[in-house]
């Protein structure tokens, strides 16, 4: 084991798996000469020259069909996107072109990539970089969805995107990219869709992906100290979703709280909470919390902006509402 | 019989026209693709008309002399990449008709079990990557496929098609600046008839010499003829030998002109019939490939009318076949979503709870 | 009363709209000379002339954006989207501009505007055509979304939506567009944000939008028949969503089952569901269920295209289950 | 004093410069809106270097001329549409330069009540109307405008700015083609600083000459020293006569270059210390104006000095009470949402279920 960041983690596998596969290669903007607008491709160029590793015009619908023309002809792009929130000017090639391709084609062309980058809210930047698109990709059929919450998934889960045969969607967190945290030294690799437990509990279950599984892990802690002990689960992959996972702790606990960071309307806490209800309902002995991100667009002053994220407090409510301890 | 037929280069020349000598075998195989693909689609036509194919269906009546133009002039290893009118890009590559009259009735023996329709026919073994039914978005795909080339080094080029509709889309310029800033090997082929459904050309682009539309990404461009096999074929062959010599992509606008409507279900009032007659018996690709092969002696007015009785019959004949296929196996609702199914979690049934 | 065609109902609310309001205007492909795609502006360009019914070249980015600014000067655009389906190339400007531009200014632009269309997918249009994006569109804050579901109700509510000092997004229906109903003779204006209880029944509470509407009065109809009163609520407005309308039929019901066509993952489905649970937990004797299309593309083929839609009698079937009657 | 002052176009020439005279007035509002945001924004950096101002910060320094230059070419009916790098375009267009420092640091009293931040400044009653982060997104809102002006025929010009960034994105061909068709009085001002973040102009455009961009759409352009900011307001004026001659739209290319990196967290070392040496002492504006204005004996280095002084005492002035202000209050992030919100269903709180 060795401690390495959540950064250099992602670098690790896209390193390791452009090492191994001649057809990988790496899109975006300013992922070359810049080594990423966040550094996650530092040192990428000068590895694998400028062939494999592409710095982009902005234009974010184009490079994004350019990755889908790439894959369809047998490369396997890795397209980044600096942040999520510029992919909505690429959503039509996403979804219309390569989460569709394959059965429009009836199997004859498939869509083997990776699109990459941080979604959500990083810090103080504002309504239009701060948005959870996880919900509507999750929504479509042929894309895959997944968001490590730690280093050591990050980086076993994206060596696993990279050789799927399938179109998937790799949503990082801005401000998880510094988190350090225990990476095996071996290869390895984390398989798409197996949700994780990453604390054990009897009283409540606290789902909760990316970045939000810190803050649960740390209501966690806080509702332990208040004679609750919370299981956490992190889903890894949004879709499809381990559900037989998140059940099986329901069952145990008879009681769930929903956390995400993205806005509650049709988010992944909608359907979380309506599948446990619908498979799990004999289980429940009350309603399934969600805590959520207000519903509002994410304002810049630093109140606001903690207000409107979900925040640990709200977690460790919502967790003592469900179990009537409110 | 085909849509496509053999190219040969070995025979004795049938024709020299601007320099460019043709073998009375590619000639045939021009002209007979050209009335295969036009007698395919009036059946397709009719088919529609009795309902049995559904929802859009986009003839290209009128502008076969480019899909079979581009396809003489390119490798078999070259990409095609259209968009939704592609039943004659499709049919000029080489497909199985069969396959394709039974896509457009959504059979089981579709060229995609019946999953795509007319406007997403896929052949990937003769490279022919599709069928887009939003407008514009083939551009950056097929840019994709130039990129791939390129990467490969493998000498293949990417021959995207539009619309003078699809002109106007925002990512045909995204891909227009990257394929020059990087010198990739696509020929952007602009099918000009003129119209996107009911708008007229001049009144949606505010330059309408679309081969000019590079200019601003140093993109060089060519007009031809879209109604002359011989000039599609000579000047497209010059376009991708332009591209494939890594000197990056080119623009071919093809002058053009769709007989029927936009789909089956447009009256097309917004032309006049005049203007639809002066190019329907004045340009028609097909009486004017015939008129040059009476010309040179290569074959009668007989010849083309035995011809025609016999692309007609087997028309039929496929219509029939198609027809006679059941449809698609229910299974094939869930197959084709992911290439690597998870076990479990995948196919989650729109089911009762 | 008379009787028109919901397609007209569309028309007559525009154009009268427009007679009430100078800065009202039309804008889309085909709008004007060709009358809409779909024939919904016919009549339009002669009435009103080109200056407020434009036809666009197909850059749906583009004239979304125009749109926008249009809004923002104070203008009261209706940007016509042939179908939503095309409406992913201009996702950016709905929610990264219109929908956010009100809070971001402070309150100093607002973005009063229609966004409207045929949603849902048509008769054997294929996966590109095919495409239900109401879940995505009401996941984001700042944006209302309305979906009519008969004649009377499209004109009133698109009259509204017009009115509204909002973005509206307004999804209709192509299949709905030849079907007839009554629709007052006098003005009138229905209001958004109100559910419409569309049948009343005592045995299970049936929440359907849009074309499934129908489906659930069918289904309704199917279910008497076998004893069981189905009430039916049509939302209209999907967000903001009357759920007092919802809760207060479950109330009496204590059973529902929430139909829509798109996809179930993070869908309009699963938020009803969601809340239902959590605010009306105790008045349920079953989980609710979802009848929703299934989790993939939309195929050609007459058969798979039918299979992949929900359907009567999985309605009926869904509300058997829910009622232990299966 | 604001970043804005007077103009006055009455007074005595001060200087005559290509034709065109400048009264001793308008040079001096010139050179102390420059000075006032070149030393506004160095104070933005420091309170950004002290964490009081959060997320991103891209300032304009080395760009001045322009936002200053088509301010004064520009009647205040006029709108003006930018990026994210926005603070010099409002306080030239005469914000409060109090309003806008406390948005910087997220305050009650920001020109959006420290709900936008940097990147989205907004000033209605000014026609300025944002401040947007997404690359290219403000053209075809730009375009709105412009397209609302010529439908109310209120002789107003649409003035949208943005980067060589931002002229690959493709919502800005879409643009250009509307704005032409349609003849729309828009000015499309490309502040060419010849770097997106870590790219520079020839390695994102092939055509790197960018007031040609417009010609595959018909759009004339013209390209211009942004680094001169009489040149620009010179030839902005004619741009802006051309827009509202009811000609249709122009381009102008502004060359220039930002001496700071992208935005505070960027080091810049993608290039040279002497490339920016080169600009930043060789070709700077407001010491470039203050060199014509000694010249034409119009003001001394004294002068100068004192109002640099002046200035930087008023800036320090605006930061502490900026500083001073409260957050916004907690309602604020339930506010603006809607304009007409539904009782009962709005605001959703994101609270426990
Ligand atoms: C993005 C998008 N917008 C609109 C449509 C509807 N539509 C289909 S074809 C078409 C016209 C396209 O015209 P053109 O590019 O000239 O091609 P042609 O039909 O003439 O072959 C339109 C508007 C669509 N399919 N996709
Ligand atoms: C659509 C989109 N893509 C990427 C970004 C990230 N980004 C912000 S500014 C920028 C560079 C823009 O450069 P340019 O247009 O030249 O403007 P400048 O910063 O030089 O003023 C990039 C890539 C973004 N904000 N929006
Ligand atoms: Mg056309
Ligand atoms: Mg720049």
């Amino acid at each position: 084991m060795s401690k390495i960041t959540y950064r250099d983690a992602l670098n690790q596998a896209m390193c390791e798996e452009m090492t191994r596969d001649e057809s990988v290669f790496l899109m975006g903007e300013e992922v070359a000469e810049y080594n990423g607008a966040y550094k996650i491709s530092q040192g990428m160029l000068e590895k694998f020259g400028p062939k494999r590793v592409i710095d982009t015009p902005i234009t974010e619908l184009g490079f994004a069909g350019l990755g889908v023309g790439a894959a369809m002809a047998g490369l396997r792009p890795i397209i980044e996107f600096m942040t999520w929130n510029f992919a909505m000017l690429a959503i039509d090639q996403i979804v219309n072109a390569a989460a569709k391709m394959k059965y429009m084609s009836a199997g004859q062309y498939s869509v083997p990539m990776v699109f990459r980058g941080a979604g959500g809210s990083a810090a103080r930047v504002g309504a239009q970089h701060s948005q959870s698109l996880e919900g509507w990709l999750a929504n479509v059929p042929g894309l895959k969805v997944v968001m490590p919450s730690n280093p050591a998934d990050a980086k076993g889960l994206l060596k696993s995107a990279i050789r799927d045969n399938d179109t998937v969607i790799f949503i990082e967190n801005e401000i998880n990219y510094c988190d350090v945290g225990e990476v095996p030294d071996d290869e390895y690799l984390i398989p798409l869709g197996k949700a994780d437990v990453k604390r054990s509990g009897s009283d409540v279950t606290l789902v909760a992906h990316s970045r939000m599984t810190g803050f649960a892990l740390a209501a966690a802690e806080e509702l332990a100290k208040q004679g609750i002990e919370a299981e956490v689960i992190d889903p890894r992959t949004i879709k499809p979703l381990d559900e037989a996972t998140i059940l099986a702790s329901v069952a145990k606990t008879n009681r769930a709280v929903v956390v995400e960071e993205g806005w509650r309307f049709a988010g992944i806490g909608a359907e979380i909470s309506a599948r446990i209800m619908e498979k799990g309902f004999d289980d429940l002995d009350a309603p399934v919390a969600r805590v959520t991100g207000k519903d509002v667009p994410m304002a810049y002053a630093a109140n606001l902006e903690r207000m409107t994220l979900p925040s640990v407090g709200e977690i460790v409510e919502a967790a003592r509402v469900v179990c009537n301890r409110a | 019989m085909s849509a496509k037929q053999t190219k040969s280069a070995k025979s004795a020349v049938g024709l020299s026209h601007e320099g460019r000598d043709y073998s009375a075998e590619t000639l045939t195989a021009m002209h007979d693709s050209m009335l295969f693909i036009r007698r395919f689609e009036e059946k397709a036509g009719q088919l529609y008309g009795l309902k049995k194919i559904g929802g859009f269906c986009h003839l290209c009546n009128g502008q076969e002399a480019i899909c079979v133009g581009v396809e003489h002039a390119s490798e078999p290893s070259d990409y095609f990449m259209t968009g939704y009118r592609d039943h004659g890009h499709v049919l000029a590559r080489g497909a199985d008709p069969t396959a394709v009259m039974a896509e457009l009735l959504g059979r089981a023996g579709g060229i995609v079990n019946g999953k795509g329709g007319s406007m997403h026919m896929f052949d990937a073994k003769l490279n022919f990557a599709g069928g887009n039914g939003i407008v514009g978005e083939q551009v950056p795909i097929g840019l994709g496929f130039g990129f791939a080339s390129k990467y490969r080094d493998d000498g293949r080029v990417s021959i995207c098609f539009m619309g003078d509709g699809a002109i106007n889309q925002g990512a045909v310029y995204e891909s227009f600046n990257m394929a020059s800033l990087w010198k990739l090997p696509v020929v952007f082929v602009i099918e000009n008839n003129q119209y996107a459904m009911g708008t007229s050309l001049d009144r949606a682009s505010a330059e309408t010499h679309l081969f000019k539309r590079g200019i601003s990404f140093k993109v060089p461009g060519m007009q031809l003829d879209g109604m002359d096999v011989l000039e599609v074929e000579r000047r497209m062959g010059e376009a991708l030998a332009h591209a494939r010599s890594g000197e990056g992509p080119i623009i071919v606008e093809a002058i053009t002109y769709r007989y029927r409507g936009h789909s089956m279900s447009d009256p097309a009032t917004y032309r006049s019939r005049a203007e639809v007659d002066e190019w329907r018996s004045g340009r028609d690709p097909i009486a004017r490939l015939q008129a040059q092969m009476l010309d040179a002696g290569l074959a009668s007015e007989d010849d083309f009318k035995q011809k025609d009785r016999d692309i007609k019959k087997q028309v039929n004949a496929i219509a029939k076949a198609a027809e006679a296929q059941p449809e698609p196996d229910a299974e094939q609702m869930w197959a084709d979503v992911y290439s690597d199914p998870i076990e479990g979690a995948y196919p989650y049934p729109g089911k009762v709870g």
